[in-house]
């Protein structure tokens, strides 16, 4: 394993404390990401987090228009409920506080038994679940959260900065889950630090499909085959779940080890295909956002857009991850 | 009778078994999971060791309310706030102290019903619960048989060791394994095998 | 070799492509990326261009504040002079156009043409050669182009929305080149899809010290070593070659391969190193933003700011790479 | 003397050639450079090709003129420039057709005065010169001594290929190679080897 790390126990404290460095509009505490400024008074509090390896997400979207607090855990390993308590009653601007939760059992404990014990504190929580690579039936925990936290962050944090209400600010992000799917594709596996090697090993012609965000290995492997054949599949696997009709919001997101310019040439075979089933890109997003450490490969997230849903993607962001418009 | 010290034993060579065995639970979680679950435990049972030698508890009960309020504080992950639960909701349960092979069974049983309840799984979902289940039953068959506290904890040990082997063939339902369907099938549940190495330090302890 | 992309060939034009989908905002004609809204009469355009590879450098900075055009190359190789007099004429806007070159043989030879054989249009020219490890002698091609491009194009950039005359904008480059230096480390080399294979190859245990962005090797071979004391080697060629002192603009910038999490552990020790001689990191940037397609490594560029070179920097720029202010 | 057919059939040659040495020149060009010189040269000589075809040049001027311009068009990096320069440095000074090797002797000289200008390379620096030079003394040599036109371009294609291996032991003071330093030194450079090929195809054209 090489990394650019001082110590595997000490790659998420270290990664913070110089996001710290490089940002003055944050500020980190024991491993939570807040926003330098504080809460405002009357706004709904934005609070995300899960294990970290997934960098920008999320402590990279914390900042005006997007979340208020970011929960780190260790690499790919949840947080415990006391940060999630600590940031949720740091960040209450007195308008109660949303919790965004990746679909994963670890991710919903915790952020459940927090939501339990924090105090004085008007908590609404939105489950992502949007990968469709897994079928949601008794069968599984239910889908993956992936892509689609991004689009959650984006939206729900701009309706919140505009004073819109808790219920509202949830039912926002909520339907931006519902309308949201995702699939992955990845050509390598990722080495998680304290593991030391790839969690999988992949054989030099073959991609696995189907992939989360933890390195997790996928539902299928096949031969490696050119960027149009694979987001295909990817499409298809999205089309099939949810056919794509009208204005759409489309990512197409880098697992972390994979060059911009590769996910340009995803993303041109990507538009095509939306083009081909007579749908419209309307807004895009192409880059490594939603990663899982330095895997090589790319996922794409799909979400349906109205004119309301429009504005608020258009809606100004800053963070250090995602912005415009300020 | 299981004696306060007893307790405190436990979750020493809980610590230690899991320290040694880390890079296999490891490794069985990277094969259907995320290659954390080691790492995650051997964090947070040293932290329930410092804990406890920091202040020692005056019972079994506070000992085990301890370590499973400190697993849930450290751990992270599903495993923490699972294995939390059941010490926590064994904790609540075991009010005698010294505690009795029966007292202990049914606290242990009430754990294991907790981590069904917060995790929705069942025996068969290739998890934790398939090596707790069946070293409960054994616990309780020791108490209807009578047999002593050692003899019952290694029955326990065993049944736990034969309930995480089983999870070999199992497809999982539950966690992050379901997410790979029938290629979970063919590799030991990290949880499960994690399991069974408590009751083993249990035994081992009370021998 | 495993990559996203449909053929050898075609890696270079798809990639573009993907761009133009996913950015209304730029337009491509032969492997030039161009300003939608056109060139603006009275403001100086600026070119600029090179092999590619280096995503988002450079059609990543085309846009308000920026680049005007941007001449991709194949990968690693300089483009042809005849995209570069296509841009030159398209861009010009009546005030001249600034062509921003790295200092590499082949970029400078084919600008050069270029430069001579565009008509009826004021060309100047600025050479960016930022990167420590090479010695500027006799016995060189001089030191490379590398980090302080995006430095240059950016703040140039700025200057030229401001309407300033050729010879100010040129001058403002020539100044901002001047005062930045780089030095890069590897991690792994990088696969160029023409070549099918790593350039070099590097063992499990060693980095490449002075590597440049062309995958080329570096100029000596290390053990792997904590990222304190890799970012403590970086700092020490750049503060050997001119000692920290002041204001400075610093970027921590990922080769390609990079997860941001590790560049931000750099970046901490960068900021730590810094702090350490009495100077001052008064803006930053962390990031994949000069890369070398996959290689797994960063570099560091240092540019000491003054006020004007401030407000320049924090002037609004709206590009695929790099936005804020708009 | 030499005709047009005969420059027009040195570039088919030489595309020929490159094509077979393509990974070749690539794998020299990735030891200290960036892996590209191959792929490069294919890419401008199969043009040139293309160009000569659709086109047929009337002189042995035009096909080099055209053939440098092609260079200059299609190849990029160093190499494109340099060796477009030299073709139309050279299209330039013949100005006589059929060619006699007197003739051909000093525009080859010109042309390579012409990439030592443009790229301010002189022999010893480790570039494409250390093979050019070589081959344009050896073409003057065998004009002096009054040689037939085979023989003086099978001793410059020798003089290249010699000189193109003498690069191996030197140390890189110009282009890529040279910010390697001492670590440039035991490898054979890219454009002094593509070079060799070129008198190489002339050579045996000519045969
Ligand atoms: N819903 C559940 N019910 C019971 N046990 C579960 C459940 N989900 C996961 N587990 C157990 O947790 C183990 C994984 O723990 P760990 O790797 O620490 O957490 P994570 O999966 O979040 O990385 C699994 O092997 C399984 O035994
Ligand atoms: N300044 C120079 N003068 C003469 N020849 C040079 C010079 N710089 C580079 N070369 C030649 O060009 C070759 C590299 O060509 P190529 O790989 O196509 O271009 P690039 O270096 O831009 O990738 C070198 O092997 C060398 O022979
Ligand atoms: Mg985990
Ligand atoms: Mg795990
Ligand atoms: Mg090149
Ligand atoms: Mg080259």
């Amino acid at each position: 394993m090489k990394k650019l790390i001082n110590t595997a126990d000490s790659v998420v404290e270290d990664a913070l404390n110089g996001m710290a460095a490089a940002h003055p509009s944050l500020r980190v505490r024991d491993n939570v990401v807040y926003r330098a400024a504080g809460p405002r008074p009357g706004k709904v509090g934005l609070v995300s987090g899960g294990g970290s390896g997934h960098e920008p997400l999320h402590a990279g979207f914390v900042g005006y228009g997007m979340l208020d607090a970011a929960c780190c855990g260790e690499i790919f390993t949840s947080p415990v409920p006391d940060p999630i308590i600590e940031a949720t009653t740091s960040v209450d601007g007195g308008a109660g506080v949303l919790h965004i939760v990746k679909n994963y059992t670890g991710d919903v404990l915790n952020f459940e038994m927090a939501a339990e014990l924090v105090e004085g504190v008007e908590v609404a929580s939105v489950l992502v679940d949007d990968d469709v690579a897994v079928q949601d039936s008794l069968y599984t925990a239910g889908r993956r959260g992936t892509g689609a936290t991004l689009f959650v962050e984006k939206i729900a944090g701009a309706a919140a900065e505009e004073g819109r209400p808790l219920e509202d600010v949830a039912a926002v992000a909520a339907d931006v889950n519902r309308r949201s799917r995702s699939f992955g594709i990845a050509l390598t596996s990722c080495t998680p630090p304290s593991a030391g090697k790839p969690i999988f090993d992949l054989p030099e012609n073959q991609v696995e499909l189907g992939i989360g965000i933890h390195g997790e290995p996928g539902r299928t492997r096949v031969p490696i085959a050119p960027a149009r054949e694979l987001a295909g599949v990817a499409m298809d696997a999205i089309h099939g779940d949810m056919p794509l009709r009208g204005d759409l919001l489309v990512m197409v997101n880098g697992m972390g080890g994979t060059p911009l310019s590769e996910l340009y040439v995803v993303f041109g075979e990507v538009a095509a295909y939306v083009k081909g089933r007579g749908a419209r890109v309307a807004r895009s997003l192409v880059g490594n956002y939603v990663t899982s450490l330095d895997m090589q490969g790319f996922s794409v997230t799909v979400c349906p857009l109205d004119d309301e849903l429009t504005r608020l993607w258009d809606a100004p962001v800053e963070t250090p991850g995602l912005r415009w418009g300020r | 009778m299981m004696d306060t010290d007893l307790f405190v034993a436990w979750f020493e060579e809980s610590s230690r078994l899991i320290r040694r065995e880390r890079d296999r639970l490891t490794r069985l979680d990277a094969a259907i999971g995320d290659a954390d679950h080691g790492t995650n435990l051997d964090r947070g049972f040293s932290e329930v060791c410092k804990a406890l030698a920091d202040d020692p508890p005056g019972s079994a009960s506070e000992v085990l309310t301890t370590a499973g309020t400190i697993l849930i504080r450290r751990v992270g992950g599903a495993a923490g706030p699972l294995y939390g639960s059941l010490f926590r909701q064994m904790g609540r349960a075991l009010r005698e102290s010294p505690v009795t092979l029966a007292g202990f069974a049914a606290a242990f049983e009430d754990g294991v019903v907790a981590i069904e309840r917060l995790g929705k799984a069942t025996p068969g979902d290739k998890t934790m619960v398939d090596a707790l289940t069946p070293a409960s039953r054994a616990l309780a068959l020791a108490v209807r048989d009578g047999v002593g506290v050692h003899e019952a904890l290694v029955k326990a040990a065993d049944a736990a060791l034969e309930g995480a082997k089983a999870t070999i063939p199992m497809q999982a339902k539950k966690g992050r394994a379901s997410y790979l369907g029938q290629r979970s099938i063919g590799h030991e549940d990290p949880g499960a095998a994690s399991a069974a190495l408590l009751l083993e330090a249990l035994a081992s302890v009370a021998g």
